[in-house]
């Protein structure tokens, strides 16, 4: 299991796309809403949270079709898939290795790109934990919608539709927490849901997301 | 025989329309694949027997 | 010590067809067994479904659990991997320790260190091959294990697979080339499944 | 005797056969009588004056919509657990009539909301769910279209549907969280004197059942057509074997 994520990990640095790219991705939405809506604090300042989180989701997206779709075309799927590892295992570490190449950079630099927006000082923590809380499911249904789009070629726009709705609630709390911590409301609720989604996503998807390799490979 | 719709005759209207064009719509779709899928396993049910 | 495995009355399927019907054979400990066929009979379909990669549609299997180390038509190498990495990497997998013996069957010592897109066919294809012998999995499956390779090394591959054979292991390959070994040859020809006779249209459409 | 016995095609398409006209006949002859009622025989509402005879569209085919995904989820079970073909294909053919219903009530809604909230868009919880269900419908039908084999996109739709709806659940909850909403309460419940009056309710069960009849009708006739395009495919495979 540590072989695979180390593996995944050296490939992501290797192949140059890894790290940076979603990290690049979320920098142009977050360098580019300015332009859109206008520089002005007092625009920026409420919407930093959601525009953050929606980037956030976005450059996750955008970097799902990588999980298996490579190790589909050069085999290397059907013989971890006869290796003494549990499918389940591989899906989760496989996930694991996305969150750590996405999620986790996503999360450490959003304090950054938070200041372009002029993100209330205050929320800066909460911004953070939400992140840290909300990218693990993010990976974990991206992983899910990945392993169902196996076998097709071309599969990464139908990936993107099938998981778009899936995100939407971790989308909701997340930001949700952001915005109900700036507006000085309890954000409890909606940061206790947004574990339980990742929670319950990192429990039950890996088997619903190895089912269905193992079912994209036969 | 038209009731009076009072203000809101546009939006009454127009949902009903809407809603029956749908309706119409996906029950001809319904029976044209229907039709279509019939007569295309009739000719290849057709093919089949002849070739034994 | 390893077991037989045994395949009696198997029918597999390729795309909700069955293809192969009532295919039984043994497979002891040292023997090789050769899988002949015109293309499309279902050779790569059979290995697919002892590698367990596929449901099988009737019969029985036994004797397969944790005994199979499977290569198909590509070899699943990482090309930014070095050659030493990628069986390494395979090693951690199957938790076994040293990849020498896989460099040294396929005299891959010299290339260690350069990176899978850097080699040719024919040296990617021995990589591919010198994982079977880093998994340690006594029965190997092979599917077209010669493509791409020269005659020197389809001797050494057959080096390997003699070697295989004498220490207890066994193999079934689908191939067309006459390795020189000591094999069983099984002709899938009469086990291509028959279209049904009747015109049964029931539960399973077929 | 038993309800598995539905499960050969065969005698899916002998039982269909017999049944249809009258599906048919009763769908028809409901949704007339309900829809002319409803438009032309009912009074107005005194606050929401003639709008209300949008209900017979609205509520109708909003719930339609989720008993279309709820039937679509049972079905999926069923393939999953006992691999009746003609139960996947039933899953399969409920997804177009579903999303015709989705988008009934999404636009009924909007239309209806117009006047009333001033604008036809509102991000209200109920209405934001139906959009939703309406997002998911799409990815479903292209899941599976984009699979060639027929078992294959059977299993991967199930286990979408199944997953897809503990998240409809959990978007649901969201949606109710995020913004608490402007519509009305449910206006068709057990104890209907608090609710809506008879002169509303009765040609309201009328419609009901004339999309319920509507449902059920295209469903029959689009797993036919899903089992004779499965023994097309089955046929011509057929043809190559030999």
């Amino acid at each position: 299991m540590i072989a695979i994520l180390t593996r995944d990990l050296r490939l992501a640095i290797r192949s140059g796309g890894g790290f940076g790219l979603s990290l690049m991705f979320f920098l142009i939405v977050v360098v580019l809403t300015p332009f859109a809506v206008g520089p002005e604090p007092q625009i920026l300042s409420p919407i930093a949270g959601g525009i953050l989180w929606l980037g956030a989701m976005l450059a996750c997206l955008l970097s799902l079709d990588r999980i298996f779709a490579l190790d589909y075309e050069d085999g290397s799927l059907d013989l971890l898939a006869t290796a003494p590892i549990p499918m389940e295992g591989i899906v989760t570490v496989k996930a694991l290795a996305h969150w750590l190449t996405t999620g986790l950079p996503l999360t450490l630099a959003a304090p950054a790109f938070g200041l372009l927006l002029d993100l209330p000082f205050s929320a800066f923590g909460l911004l953070t934990l939400s992140l840290a809380l909300g990218t693990p499911a993010l990976s974990m249904i991206g992983t899910f919608g990945a392993a169902l789009t196996v076998g097709i070629k071309r599969g990464g726009l139908l990936l993107s539709l099938l998981v778009l709705p899936l995100y939407v609630p971790t989308l909701i709390f997340g930001a949700e927490v952001v915005r109900r911590g700036i507006e000085g409301l309890s954000i409890a609720p909606a940061l206790m849901m947004l574990a339980g989604i990742t929670a319950g996503s990192i429990a039950l998807i890996p088997f619903a997301a190895a089912a269905a390799i193992r079912v994209g490979l036969r | 025989m038209m009731p009076d719709l009072g203000r809101y005759a546009t939006e009454v209207i127009s949902a009903y329309v809407v809603s029956i064009v749908i309706i119409l719509a996906i029950v001809a779709l319904t029976l044209w694949q229907a039709r279509k899928t019939k007569a295309r396993l009739e000719e290849v049910e057709k093919r089949s027997v002849r070739r034994g | 010590m390893q077991m037989v495995l045994r395949v009696s009355n198997l029918t597999c399927m390729r795309g909700g067809i069955p293809i192969l019907a009532n295919v039984s054979f043994d497979l002891h400990p040292g023997q090789i067994l050769m899988l002949r066929g015109p293309n499309g009979i279902g050779k790569t379909t059979l290995l697919r479904t002892l590698a367990g990669l596929q449901p099988l549609h009737a019969g029985d299997i036994q004797g397969a659990e944790d005994q199979i180390a499977y290569a198909g038509h590509s070899d699943g190498l990482k090309s930014t991997l070095t050659v030493q990495e990628n069986l390494l990497f395979w090693a951690r997998i199957y938790g076994t320790s040293g990849i020498q013996a896989g460099l040294d069957a396929f005299d891959l010592m010299d290339l260690q260190d350069r990176k899978a897109h850097d080699l040719s066919a024919g040296q990617k294809r021995r990589l591919g091959l010198a994982r079977l012998l880093v998994t340690h999995r006594p029965i190997w499956m092979l599917d077209e294990p010669t493509v791409s390779l020269d005659t020197n090394s389809v001797a050494q591959f057959a080096t390997a697979v003699r070697a295989h054979c004498a220490s207890g292991g066994s193999a079934i390959m689908a191939t067309h080339i006459d390795l020189g070994l000591e094999a069983e040859t099984v002709d899938l020809t009469p086990f291509k499944a028959l279209a049904p006779i009747d015109d049964a249209f029931d539960e399973a459409f077929l | 005797m038993s309800l598995w016995e539905y499960a050969n095609p065969r005698k899916f398409i002998a039982t269909t056969d017999v049944v249809l006209p009258w599906f048919w006949a009763g769908t028809i002859a409901c949704l007339v009588v309900g829809l002319i009622w409803g438009f032309f025989f009912t009074p107005d509402d005194f606050r929401q004056g003639s709008t209300v005879k949008i209900i017979y569209l609205h509520v109708p085919s909003a719930l339609m919509a989720i008993n279309a995904w709820l039937m679509m989820l049972v079905a999926s079970l069923i393939w999953l657990i006992r691999r009746h073909h003609v139960s996947a294909l039933a899953a399969k053919a409920a997804a177009p009539v579903g999303i015709a219903m989705t988008l009934i009530a999404l636009l009924t809604g909007a239309i209806w909301g117009a006047p009333i909230w001033g604008k036809p868009w509102a991000w209200d919880p109920r209405l934001t769910s139906f959009l939703w269900l309406f997002l998911f419908y799409i990815g479903y039908i292209v899941l599976w279209q984009a699979l060639d084999d027929m078992d294959t996109a059977a299993d991967m739709t199930s286990i979408l549907c199944l997953v897809g709806s503990v998240f409809a659940l959990l978007s649901r909850y969201a949606f109710l969280f995020w913004n608490s909403g402007l519509h009305q309460e449910a206006s068709l419940s057990l104890d209907k004197e608090t609710n809506i009056a008879d002169v509303f309710y009765y040609p309201l069960l009328l419609c009901i059942a004339g999309f319920v009849l509507l449902f059920i009708t295209l469903v029959l006739v689009r797993t036919r057509m899903e089992i004779r395009a499965r023994r097309m495919k089955a046929l011509i495979a057929r043809e190559r074997m030999v």
